[in-house]
């Protein structure tokens, strides 16, 4: 029982949510939200005391060291971005915050079990069972001309790239003659073409959710218009969900064979970390930018994921639990200041070092870590991931990755420049809510904590990334 | 030539004829018509498979779900511009290029692989409703919250009072 | 107290006034006062240099300067002996006239002017002294530079002058030019001996453990330093405009002490020159000429300030050509005997100056009526210069004629020979134009002020006694042909008389003279500076100034040019890239059907 | 000519799946768009039935089963989807949708 | 050994006066000037104290401190300084603390200011005395970042006026602005700590100690060819900061823009810092690669001395002068290092020193200047001399001692490396390092000229001498400058104890 608790709890919490709506009145129902949060909270504590278990399920379903990493990274990244999104404003978040919290519990269930799956129909059903409730949620302000836009492309891109997905996995299946994971990875040394045919096409759907290039291209749409607490889980836990899935349908008990995957890795890598960057530059809208950025720091996990090994796998996590604090404390600081100034565009940022410091130096802090620069945590997630692929020898992907550090620095201060340097428009603090400062105050702990002390949580990764080879 | 082959081929046929038609017609509601044809004739190729069951659930879900929703929802927004909704197609040369091109790449494979050959067919539905229930009961409730997850969401876009 | 300690005396005192003046701004801004603090201490210096001079002594005395493993790079010091006793003596002496003399020739500055100039005057009369007690290259070179320092912080007295700013960093960087070759020579010479001194350096020559190789090349290019200073061709240049100083500031710096700091140098270093006679014979022949070439352009200069210039630098030809003829005695003695009466005639033709306002000869004339004291002076200077008996100069001078004749080297001979002719008729030339000639009648000019005519006289007596002092003690001490002194005085009678058939008496019209033939040429080339201070700012537009804007060009546009351009390139490529990303949700599933034929594609090649 | 081989049922999906790209690539009407996935769909389940029969094995129809309604799930806040939009914009034209962009 | 920890007290202590001012002292300009001077000064009577205290017969690294810091990884908190440390500490102390004086005067945002100023000292300090590889990384980077800011919020915009067919180009990224010199100078500063980043990782990972102490690593041994690829990798990535050609271009705009204190501090340090890292880790650790590569470095090293020069003189920017001059005059720092001889070392080392100190006169000069005349445009100044004789003596003094004049610091520096130049592999070397001398006497003296001297410039009224604590930095880095020119061995002794050693690493056979 104790291997799938967290699903349960999830599951759980799903009804609570449910009927709590039922019995609410009103037209503020905010409060669902602070219970889906509370509960969200209660089982990161559960997931930190759980340890691995057995698989369930006739192997289908493993409580393994990499799923709990995992599972302990979406539900913080959850509890992070439900708490920001509590005081959203707007009728809709107040009145339908029950259907807001249940989606997004539904998605994290998918992700859950994402993570401990080893079956390729549990993996494409918690693959769906994470995406569909995303469509809806990056439309949620429905009233918004925009925002149905942005949940329509997701909507179809992602409805494409899952077609393609199941296209691949029915080849998988078809050549493996079976849809135990396991199975497959010893039959991939075989070579059948058909089977590669499946992996390589199965690719797209992950490569979709971690918005790889030109995989990508729904995102900067997507996070412009959804909400913008959604928006910073939605660019760390599904990207989370996608490398863990990654590992397990790509490197997991492969053996020698993982070399077939690096120059396909490696591509994706160079080609999403140089349109990322560079499509960063010109970008006004904050989100854009972080938007883009995001795309960018995809290609660096996969400079990771192309080292094909323990420690690349080990890094590529690291760097995720880097990524979740520093890219979704950029995105509430950015929703702080959109809240406060009405507008998303950086020249809303202009000066905020002189009216609010703390949270000017929150984002500077996050910037900092995004563009991978020493004592916070995106440094050691850069420089861990760049030493894993120069010990596979990949020393060209990472002089490139390297450069192009460069010009996403260049953006970065871009940001900076903006709050520092340049004289505010207006003045006054920025306001912000409790619950939104406190989630921007974990984003920051998280990133300072993990910047001066990055040991625990690379230890652990490289323990739980060994087994998969 | 058995039996067996000429059926493939003429469902073959029928197969690929509606669905050009789906994507080419200009009417759109044609095109879910033709849709509904092409589900039918899947289910036939389900047939030639020796899947009966899952004929009868091609017809059930898509044929009756599927294109339900759909026509309602042609429906709905039609009545809503006040017009028939026709559809023209954009860009049809880079389209075709692009998706013959995939086909290419899939074949590419698909002929490099091995032949098995047909083993003798067996009624399974009764192992595969045991399959559900037993090894494949995770994904079986999962699929249930799926479903109320797309539910909830479907509702709250289409529902007008908020 | 031994030499040494003397010396370092010596040192000493122009140096704490030095460094009183520059520290104690009150002080400074006084003015007069500053002066007073600094004629004091040079005094006491003078007195101590005589000591120095008197006794007679020797002595070297060193302290390591630059630590280095095993033993210092460099040591610091003062080497005693009859060279340096009697550049002291010339240094303090030429040092305390002409700040007194200064104390009333400025007397129109304002304090802290004034203040400003004792303590750069300090600051040289340090400088000259440590370079003259110099024990080895290093230390030399050092106060070399720091001469060099003096001469363009005076030079730019009046930096106001657009002039005077431009002659002060002309002379520096010409000289500048000359010190390169200085410098790379003594770090060759340390590379090849590892060591500065001259002790070390002459013992080696005299054992003849000297390295060979290469020691051309060294001397050429330590030469090259007293080229530069002792303003020999083609580095003579600077001298001319160093005369928009004050003109005490020309009488000691750029006519008794600092630039014949060269000739000291050549004289100081003779051990090792000898070694490449080659060498010694270019040094003979550089001199030789730029002696000529200076006394053409003297004689066709108006400016009294100017002709003493070119005579200077004529002079300093003189020394060089005896040095390089391997007469570095009596060479040094003319730079002795040059240093007391070319800072004599300075002087006087400051205290001309002082009075009538103007550098120009051609607007003043009958002075001597009016300013008889400088009168006086300047013609016992002038017939010094040109070698009249028994003046200090007439002996000098023929020492070095001698010396350059018995070095058997009949062409700078020859030259100097005619260079002893032009040197009276400039001379002369200047004396009938600005004393004797029609009176101006619109100044009123007066005689020097007592603290202006005491140098004067000082120096005028000085002159004179020391050729009596040669009289008496009887001439054959140089070892000339017998017709060598008849020689000389009959070429500077002839120039005497030219200069009084053309300027005195009228007899002939120096204009109609100018346009004979090959004189015209001469005439005309002589006025252009033989076209050298054009060749130099040409080359240092060109070549420098040019060669620089092409490189600030060059950093600009193609160094920086390539960052930049990267730069822009990569925002450009970003906000190209960003069009596909156009909006229409059919083009992002187009990119996700790319992304799968790419995948494809991309595994097929890899496999094959 | 003998009874279709597997080959015949993959080259089958793969026309069909290929003609659902074409579709979604080239519809400008939303639902049109929406019409094509399905097409890409059931080539899928062509697919596994096909691996199912010619493996006799039975995990591809229970595959079958659940690309199925999951389709059906897609299709469906899909559609709902293309409500609200329709609602929003007053037009379902996907080329029309291009606020968001750059 | 000492009880005390100095080397910490001496890094830290700005860091402390750091938090003090953002939170004690905001909004009170004098209580934060005072926190400032009076932490900075600490900085510099401790680092006289340890710099007379040092015992130069026992040589090595001393004032030794050492806590471990991640032991698994081999990270400790080692502090360590011998005689090449020793200079530049002092250096640095009296950089900055005249840096403060010289900024007495900055209103806007004073206290952030001073905060980052202090917190990049810090940087400054621990760089010199950090012996573990990984915390001297942080330390740099630390000495890198606040730059930004600091030029970005109080650095001052030039006139340049981008012609000719790049022109779009320069326009495009905003040549001339603060903004712009900010970036670069960020973008090339961090792009260079990738290669020092990659060396440091592969000494780590190839030295097999698992440690990142400077003494393990120097008791390792590697391979040829590693040594030189790490040698390049160091040798491009401090070499940036140390302004090699052709990667200086950040260093003229940077220092342009940047206000006084943090040109001063750049320019006079932390150039100084790359070269450091040349020569203490490139050197220090890799003297295979040292010995193949110095060909390179020194040839570079003559290019930046001449090209500097030149480019130098072809600036009309005052600040743009300067800031040439340093690419230069950092080419004489390379250039003595290269030469791989005791002279040629203790040079390139005291260079450091002494140009530290000049360009960090000019720049408090220029500061000044500017400040009173609100102009950099040379070709408008003229007779400021009369208005300001104290700035025009000690400009006079800086570009003396720029030009090489005896009496001064350059002098011996450059005079060193001139005879280890002439010693060294490559004698030519010798002349581009003495035509720079040269070309620096024309540029200087040209502009000293231009600006002090002349009749009186028509566009400028009511212009006035330093004043009150703008003295402080003249006086200090005048007197520095002379004394150390005058008594050398002051410094040489011991930097020699430093420099022998190393040598004789590398001459190994």
């Amino acid at each position: 029982m104790t291997a799938f608790a967290l699903e349960l709890g999830v599951g759980l919490l799903l009804l609570v949510v449910f009927f709590a709506n039922l019995a609410a009145r009103g037209e503020d129902r905010r409060w669902v939200g602070g219970v889906a949060a509370a509960g969200v909270l209660v089982l990161t504590g559960v997931s930190l005391i759980v340890s691995p278990a057995p698989p369930a399920f006739g192997g289908m379903f493993v409580q393994d060291g990499l799923a709990l990493f995992a599972k302990r990274l979406f539900l913080a990244a959850t509890f992070i971005g439900l708490l920001g999104g509590l005081a959203l404003p707007g009728a809709v978040f107040a009145r339908r915050a029950a259907e807001y919290h249940l989606l997004v519990l539904g998605s994290l269930l998918g992700m859950l079990v994402l993570a401990s799956a080893r079956d390729l129909i549990l993996l494409f059903v918690a693959f769906e069972l994470m995406s569909i409730p995303l469509y809806v949620l990056s439309g949620f302000a429905k009233r918004e001309d925009v925002a149905v836009e942005a949940a329509l492309k997701f909507f179809l891109v992602g409805s494409v790239s899952s077609a393609v997905m199941a296209y691949g996995l029915s080849f998988v299946y078809g050549a493996a003659k079976t849809t135990s994971l396991a199975v497959v990875a010893r039959a991939l040394p075989g070579g059948d073409p058909l089977l590669v045919l499946g992996l390589l096409t199965a690719f797209t759907g992950f490569g979709f959710k971690i918005a790889a290039f030109p995989f990508h291209m729904w995102v900067p749409d997507t996070y412009e218009a959804a909400p913008t607490p959604f928006v910073a889980w939605l660019s760390v836990a599904p990207k989370a969900a996608g490398f863990v899935a990654l590992f397990r349908v790509y490197f997991e008990g492969v053996g020698s064979a993982v070399a077939l995957w690096v120059p396909v890795a490696a591509l994706l890598a160079t080609l999403t970390i140089v349109a990322g960057n560079l499509m960063a530059l010109p970008q006004q809208n904050a989100k854009r930018l972080l938007a883009y950025s995001g795309i960018a720091h995809i290609g660096y996990m996969l400079v990771g994921f192309a080292a094909a090994s323990a420690s690349g796998t080990a890094m590529v996590l690291f760097y995720l639990v880097a990524y979740v604090f520093g890219n979704m404390g950029a995105f509430l600081v950015v929703d702080a200041v959109a809240r406060s100034e009405g507008s998303e565009n950086l020249m809303a940022f202009r000066g905020l070092a002189q009216r609010s410091p703390l949270l000017a130096l929150a984002m500077l802090l996050f910037l900092l870590s995004l563009g991978g620069i020493p004592f916070v945590a995106g440094f050691w997630a850069k420089l861990y991931v760049f030493w894993a692929a120069a010990a596979a020898g990949l020393y060209w992907l990472v002089l490139l990755g390297a450069i192009l550090t460069v010009v996403a620095l260049f953006y970065y201060l871009l940001v900076a420049k903006r709050m520092y340097i340049e004289p505010p428009a207006v003045t006054g603090r920025v306001r912000l809510e409790r619950t939104l400062a406190l989630a921007v105050l974990l984003c920051v702990l998280g990133v300072v904590i993990l910047g001066v002390y990055p040991n625990p949580v690379v230890m652990a990764a490289l323990r739980v990334a060994a087994p998969l080879f | 030539m058995t039996a067996e082959a000429i059926g493939f081929w003429l469902v073959a046929a029928v197969l690929l004829a509606t669905s050009l038609a789906v994507v080419l017609t200009p009417n759109l509601f044609h095109a879910v018509l033709f849709l509904a044809a092409a589900l039918v004739s899947t289910g036939v190729v389900f047939l030639l498979l020796d899947a009966a069951f899952l004929f009868a659930v091609q017809l059930l879900l898509y044929a009756g779900g599927v294109i339900t929703i759909m026509v309602f929802a042609i429906m709905l927004t039609e009545q809503l511009v006040g017009e028939r909704l026709r559809q023209t197609s954009r860009w049809v040369i880079n389209g075709a290029i692009l998706a013959a091109a995939v086909f290419v790449g899939v074949l590419g494979f698909v002929v490099r692989s091995a032949r098995p050959a047909r083993p003798p067919a067996a009624d399974r539905t009764a192992d595969l409703a045991r399959a559900l229930v037993g090894p494949f009961a995770a994904p079986f409730e999962l699929l249930a919250v799926l479903l109320v997850a797309a539910l909830v969401g479907a509702i709250y876009f289409a529902r007008t009072e908020d | 107290m031994s030499a040494t300690d003397h010396a370092l005396h010596v040192l000493a005192l122009p140096f704490a006034a030095f460094v009183i003046l520059a520290v104690l701004p009150w002080l400074r801004r006084k003015g007069r006062a500053a002066g007073w603090l600094s004629i004091i201490a040079v005094a006491v210096a003078l007195y101590r240099a005589l000591t120095v001079w008197a006794g007679g002594g020797r002595g070297e005395a060193t302290w390591a300067w630059i630590p280095a493993d095993g033993g210092p790079i460099a040591t610091v010091g003062v080497l005693v002996d009859e060279l340096s006793a009697a550049m002291l003596v010339l240094v303090t002496l030429v040092s305390l006239l002409v700040q007194i003399y200064s104390l009333s020739y400025l007397d129109r500055e304002t304090p802290p002017a004034l203040g400003r100039y004792y303590t750069y005057q300090s600051l040289f009369a340090f400088s000259m002294l440590g370079l003259v007690l110099s024990p080895s290259f290093l230390q030399m070179f050092i106060f070399w530079e720091l001469v060099g320092l003096c001469s363009y912080l005076l030079i730019g007295y009046w930096y106001d002058r657009p002039s005077a700013a431009r002659a002060a960093v002309k002379a520096f960087w010409i000289t500048k030019l000359g010190d390169l070759g200085f410098v790379v020579g003594i770090v060759m010479l340390w590379a090849s001996t590892g060591t500065f001194e001259f002790g070390a350096l002459f013992r080696m020559a005299a054992e003849r453990t000297l390295p060979a190789a290469g020691l051309g090349l060294i001397m050429v290019l330590i030469y090259l330093g007293a080229v530069g200073k002792s303003a020999q061709f083609p580095l003579h240049v600077w001298l001319p405009d160093a005369m928009e100083g004050p003109t005490p500031v020309s009488a000691l710096i750029h006519a008794a002490t600092m630039v014949t700091a060269g000739v000291f140098m050549v004289t100081r270093a003779m051990p090792l020159f000898r070694l490449v006679p080659d060498v010694l014979a270019l040094i003979g022949w550089v001199g030789a000429f730029t002696a000529l070439l200076a006394a053409t352009m003297a004689c066709v200069e108006g400016d009294i300030k100017r002709v003493l210039a070119y005579s200077t630098v004529s002079q300093l030809g003189y020394m060089m050509a005896a040095a390089g003829a391997g007469a570095a005695d009596a060479g040094f003695f003319h730079l002795l005997t040059h240093g007391v009466f070319k800072a004599l005639l300075f002087l006087a033709a400051g205290a001309v100056i002082h009075a009538v306002g103007t550098n120009d000869i051609f607007r003043m004339g009958g002075l001597f009526r009016a300013l008889p004291q400088a009168g006086v002076v300047f013609i016992v200077g002038t017939l010094a210069l040109t070698g009249v008996p028994p003046l200090a100069g007439f002996f000098s001078k023929e020492a070095v004629l001698a010396g350059v004749w018995e070095g058997r080297m009949t062409g700078p001979f020859l030259m100097l020979a005619l260079t002893a002719f032009l040197t009276a008729f400039y001379m002369f030339r200047v004396i009938f134009i600005a004393f004797f000639g029609r009176a101006h009648a619109e100044s009123h000019p007066h005689d020097a002020p007592p603290l202006m005519a005491g140098p004067l006289w000082v120096l005028a007596g000085l002159t004179v006694a020391i050729g009596l002092r040669f009289v008496v003690a009887g001439a054959g001490e140089h070892h000339g042909p017998g017709w060598l002194a008849p020689l000389s005085i009959g070429l500077a009678l002839a120039g005497f008389l030219l200069a009084t058939a053309m300027y005195q008496r009228r007899l002939l019209e120096p204009a109609r003279l100018a346009a004979v033939f090959p004189l015209n040429v001469l005439d005309v080339m002589a006025r252009h500076r033989y076209g050298l201070d054009a060749l130099y700012a040409g080359l240092y537009r060109a070549l420098i100034l040019g060669f620089s804007r092409l490189i600030g060009w060059i950093d600009r546009y193609l160094v920086d040019g390539l960052v930049n351009f990267g730069s822009a390139w990569t925002l450009r490529a970003g906000d190209l890239l960003r069009r596909i990303q156009s909006g229409r949700a059919q083009d992002y599933v187009y990119g996700v059907a790319f992304g799968v034929l790419l995948l494809f594609v991309w595994a097929q090649w890899v496999r094959r | 000519m003998g009874a279709p081989g597997l080959h015949a049922y993959l080259v089958l999906a793969a026309l069909v799946f290929a003609i659902g790209l074409f579709g979604v690539l080239t519809r400008r009407n939303a639902i049109g768009i929406l019409l094509g996935i399905e097409l890409m769909l059931n080539a899928v389940n062509i697919n596994l039935v096909a691996f199912a029969r010619f493996n006799a094995d039975l995990v591809g129809l229970v595959f079958t089963l659940f690309t199925i309604p999951i389709t059906v799930a897609e299709v469906g806040v899909g559609l709902a989807i293309i409500i609200a939009i329709f609602r929003a914009r007053k037009t379902i034209e996907a080329d029309h949708l291009n606020l968001l962009r750059g | 050994m000492t009880a005390i920890p100095l080397l910490s007290l001496i890094t830290w202590s700005p860091f402390v006066g750091a938090l003090l001012i953002m939170f004690t002292a905001r909004h009170r300009p004098l209580a934060v000037r005072l926190i400032a001077a009076a932490t900075t000064g600490i900085s510099t009577v401790l680092s006289l104290w340890i710099y007379m205290a040092y015992d130069r017969e026992g040589a090595g690294f001393q004032f030794y401190e050492k806590l471990p810091l991640v032991p698994a990884l081999g990270i400790s908190y080692e502090l360590g300084a011998d005689g090449i440390s020793l200079v530049l500490v002092l250096l640095t102390s009296i950089i900055i603390f005249s840096g403060v004086f010289a900024s007495w005067t900055i209103a806007v945002r004073s206290q952030e200011f001073y905060a980052l100023l202090l917190t990049l000292v810090t940087g400054v300090f621990g760089v010199f005395v950090a012996l573990d590889l990984f915390v001297f990384f942080l330390f740099y980077e630390l000495a890198v970042l606040p730059m930004y800011l600091l030029i970005g919020i109080w650095g001052s915009t030039g006139e340049i006026r981008p012609r000719g067919i790049f022109a779009w180009a320069y326009r495009e990224t905003g040549v001339g602005t603060k903004e712009y010199a900010a970036m670069k100078l960020t973008l090339y500063l961090l792009f260079g700590s990738a290669f020092i980043l990659v060396g440091i990782f592969a000494l780590y990972v190839v030295s097999g100690a698992s440690s990142f102490s400077f003494l393990d690593l120097e008791a390792a041994t590697f391979d040829r060819g590693l040594q030189r690829w790490v040698f390049l990798a160091f040798y491009i990535g401090f070499g940036i900061l140390a302004g090699i050609w052709p990667l200086h271009t950040w260093s003229p705009d940077g220092h342009a823009s940047a206000p006084t204190a943090v040109s001063m501090l750049h320019a006079g340090v932390l150039m100084k810092l790359g070269a450091y890292g040349v020569v203490r880790l490139g050197m220090g650790l890799l003297p295979d690669g040292a010995r193949d590569l110095v060909w390179l470095v020194g040839t570079i090293a003559c290019i930046n001395i001449v090209y500097g020069a030149l480019s130098a003189m072809a600036q009309t920017d005052l600040k743009y002068v300067i800031a040439y001059s340093s690419v230069s005059h950092m080419g004489i720092v390379m250039l003595g290092a290269a030469t791989l001889t005791e002279a040629g070392l203790n040079g390139s080392v005291f260079q450091m020193f002494a140009h530290g100190i000049m360009t960090g006169l000019f720049f408090a000069l220029v500061g000044l200047v500017y400040e009173k005349a609100h102009s950099r445009d040379i070709g408008k100044m003229g007779g400021f001399g009369r208005a300001m004789p104290g700035i025009a003596t000690a400009f006079t003094v800086g570009g003396l001692s720029s030009l090489g004049l005896p009496a001064t610091a350059g002098f011996v520096a450059e005079l060193l490396t001139f005879l280890g130049s002439w010693r060294s592999a490559h004698p030519w070397w010798l002349l581009p390092a003495v035509a720079g001398t040269f070309l620096t006497a024309v540029y200087v003296l040209r502009v000293a000229k231009q600006i002090f001297w002349g009749p009186p410039s028509p566009h400028f009224h009511h212009l006035e001498d330093a004043r009150g604590p703008e003295w402080v930095a003249l006086v200090v880095l005048v007197a520095v400058l002379v004394v150390f020119g005058m008594v050398p061995a002051l410094a040489i002794a011991t930097i020699d104890t430093a420099t022998v050693g190393l040598l004789a690493r590398i001459l190994a056979p």
